[in-house]
């Protein structure tokens, strides 16, 4: 294989040269253990510091609320069962959608094991909750909203502002998964009224293994790993010093070049749906239209499947995805396209490529020539293109 | 993940296509699922003469299908009965678990074909007594605990 | 400060050379997410599978029995929660000790709270549990023993293959911490019957925020994080890729190494030990005199307070601790001090210099040399000194 074309950023991005360089040091050298008070430990210390104050600048929180974790992941458990379980005295209600990241939802799913209830919010075809069914879903019992910023699958952006705004009046706290959002979207936790932020280095182009949960000052809510007094006591665990350093100076690279970024994906983005929606028939493009991420192009091309496609794909060195990472070992059809309403066998030939900061138009080009051919062969073989074709051939 | 041979057979997949006034046809699978075998024999003396075959699904479904014609291809029909997916699998050097019910559906292709073409000409295989092709042939390997 | 001897190796170890070297591609270049089915994805996936099965035969393990977390105190968490809740309708009593690691403390003390019990068994004064009081510690409601292999701050091993042989001729979960344990003692989780381990690289010379959890096949545990389908759908989350790649290599050196690396530091502990004990009056030496980490020196000085004797070696560019690291951040004597049986005032007095693979023979000299006219110095401004000596000055 001569040229490899990366169109999977939103399942993991390469680090950067600067985060790298900026890491470096503390592997070997600058290596002491942050709690420690002689001077490997200070140093230590000081770097951790300074990546907490980068990371609340770029989230416009407060540094003593920005919480490190092992990842996206833990964040998210630890937001939502840290919350259900420091607030079951004043009820047993949490709210979500059919369409957060298995983070969330399996996390829900165990919570209800355990005696909370859980409503699951509908999206339209777009992927967008409804306020009002938000606003008819509280009650008296609800002791949280979590709900994702943007859609890992289909990159649709929900009204952050307007939930955030629903849930301070109600007075319940509100979670969001902005895993995919940070770096994509400008976010200010105050404006937005966000209570408990989830975040993860390795999707701007930071190390993988490395988190962040934002908790607002105040927010009652339990440990998810117990032991040593680490991040003011709430997340024990010797710190992982490099991975938090490249987390911040990720963060601060992602927000100092925000808009050049967007303007970068997005334009590369569209060019790419614009090749392949005129290139190709029957095919769909999913998520909405303008709100959703800006490197974003999901498609389900009908009477395909989507690993055949990856397959082909890869085989000339493209790498895409069909639907989430971490639900491609699974062989059902995503939980988001169904939420959408897509039907099954649309579904199965979903195709979601995602573009970054070092894409160029030569390689969305490429793709552009090839894919059209590689769905063609595609259809050739298939069953269901044979009916539609009235075999034709 | 996938083997060369699978890799192979799934690029340059054999006997894809229809034929005209086959035989015997078999379909098995569902888009639902997002699987369908579509298997097409051309029969002359209880030998299987040309073997065609469409499917919609993964890699390793297009590639179980390309395999399972060869395999076919020139057999007595009372050869092409004795076809099993551990079969399919090995002259495939192997797929992963969660795969194995590809060479499920390849194994059933073959068969409902086969049983399509008794049907049409009036003859009993005993062998296809108890096949059901419609049965759920979804096992998707192994499962982990998980709390 | 032109000098710096670095003797704090249970707080944290500098990583190898050879270990960055191993994982620096997966940074920038071999970046892919494991659960991808591109070629990135399966180079990484391949990545990790090779690191499973050298962290798994550096401890006699299968390769599916590993599973890597962020690190030593979540894997403790995980074991300890995990087992608790799966095995809930078993029983409900825990055995764990006095001297355990926080990561195993605040862990119990959480549980007890959700109306598990936990029996903390006693150590004597060289830090070694007694396998009588373990026997008549279980009742027919015991459901885990979790006792560390061998303690962080003084070093003591505990006698893991009895321990084990008891909790399986009961039917008995065992989990160890062995977070100190692993590279300075050889480990055989079958030999040992050890049914949980917890491992944690950045103590090995590798990265940090990288740990294991060995789990024997069968073991019924549930899911700390929950989410994606990674490491066989038990710990969610993005694989952290480099880190775990730094984990077996670390593991595979530490193994290649065992006999080497024990010996090295053993001669330059007892070399220190031997310097210190025949240059200062009124010091005691803690831990089992022979069942202890090759590595680790722990002394107690009278009359004088811990963190003015590191701060002192700290200005002559020498590191050590005062008990864990984890809770130096602390005012309270360390628990594992009271534990056996060192009165308040002398456990204040501590200091633990752990030795690693850099330690030469020249800075333990330099340490001997210096070490004492500290202590004195510091005793000649204690009232408590001027007590025992009279008022001699
Ligand atoms: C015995 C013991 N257990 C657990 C831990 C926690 O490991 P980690 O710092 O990787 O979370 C440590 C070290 O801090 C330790 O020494
Ligand atoms: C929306 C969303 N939430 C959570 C996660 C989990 O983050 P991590 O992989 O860092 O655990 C991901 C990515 O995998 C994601 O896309
Ligand atoms: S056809 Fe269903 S997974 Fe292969
Ligand atoms: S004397 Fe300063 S902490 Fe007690």
């Amino acid at each position: 294989m001569n040229k490899r074309i990366y169109l999977d950023y939103s399942a993991t991005t390469p680090m950067k040269q600067e985060v790298l360089e900026e890491m470096l040091p503390y592997f070997t050298e600058r290596f002491g253990n942050p709690s420690s008070i002689h001077s490997f430990g200070r140093e230590a210390k000081q770097a951790i510091d300074q990546a907490r104050s980068r990371l609340a600048k770029a989230i416009g929180a407060k540094q003593d609320e920005i919480y490190f974790t092992g990842g996206g992941s833990e964040a998210d458990n630890w937001a939502i069962k840290g919350v259900a379980y420091a607030n079951r005295d004043k009820g047993n209600h949490i709210i979500t959608t059919k369409i957060e990241h298995h983070a969330v939802l399996h996390t829900c799913e165990y919570l209800e094991k355990d005696g909370f209830e859980v409503t699951y919010l509908d999206v339209d075809e777009y992927g967008m909750i409804s306020l009002e069914q938000l606003r008819n879903a509280i009650t008296d019992r609800t002791i949280l909203i979590t709900l994702m910023f943007a859609n890992n699958e289909i990159g649709t952006i929900q009204p952050i502002g307007e939930i955030g705004a629903i849930a301070r009046e109600k007075g319940i706290y509100f979670h969001t998964d902005a895993v995919q959002a940070l770096g994509n979207v400008k976010i200010d936790v105050n404006a937005l009224n966000i209570d408990l932020m989830s975040m993860s280095a390795h999707k701007i182009y930071g190390p993988k293994g490395v988190g962040g949960l934002y908790i607002r000052k105040g927010v009652k809510i339990h440990s998810l790993i117990h032991g040593g007094a680490q991040e003011r006591r709430r997340r024990a665990g010797t710190e992982n010093l490099p991975g938090i350093v490249g987390f911040g100076k990720a963060a601060e690279l992602a927000i100092e070049n925000l808009d050049g970024h967007i303007r970068h994906v997005k334009d590369l983005r569209d060019r790419l749906i614009k090749g392949i929606m005129d290139k190709v028939d029957y095919v769909r493009f999913n998520g909405h239209p303008e709100n959703r991420l800006p490197g974003n192009a999901h498609f389900a091309f009908e009477f395909i499947e989507g690993e055949s496609l990856l397959l082909s794909l890869d085989m000339l060195g493209i790498a895409g995805s069909s639907g989430s990472a971490c639900t491609s070992g699974s062989l059902d059809p995503s939980h988001v396209l169904m939420a959408i309403g897509l039907p099954h066998e649309i579904a199965h030939g979903s195709l979601r490529l995602t573009i970054g900061d070092f894409t160029t138009a030569e390689e969305i080009d490429y793709v552009i020539n090839e894919l059209p051919k590689i769905v063609d062969r595609l259809r050739q073989m298939s069953p269901l293109y044979e009916k539609v074709k009235g075999g034709q051939k | 993940m996938y083997s060369e041979k699978v890799m192979d057979h799934f690029m340059n997949p054999r006997n894809v296509g229809e034929i005209e006034n086959a035989d015997g046809i078999g379909e098995v699978g569902n888009a639902k699922c997002g699987d369908i075998m579509k298997m097409y024999l051309k029969i002359e003396n209880d030998v299987i003469v040309d073997v065609k075959f469409k499917t919609f699904g993964c890699g390793s479904a297009i590639a179980t299908s390309s395999i399972a014609t060869e395999m076919i291809k020139g057999k007595t029909i009372q050869e092409a009965l004795k076809l099993t997916n551990q079969a399919v699998v090995e002259a495939l050097d192997g797929l992963p678990p969660q795969k194995i019910h590809c060479s499920v559906l390849a194994e059933q292709a073959v068969k409902s074909a086969l049983l399509d073409y008794a049907k049409k000409h009036h003859i009993t295989l005993d062998e296809l007594n108890d096949f059901h092709p419609d049965e759920d042939h979804h096992e998707h390997g192994e499962e982990y605990e998980e709390a």
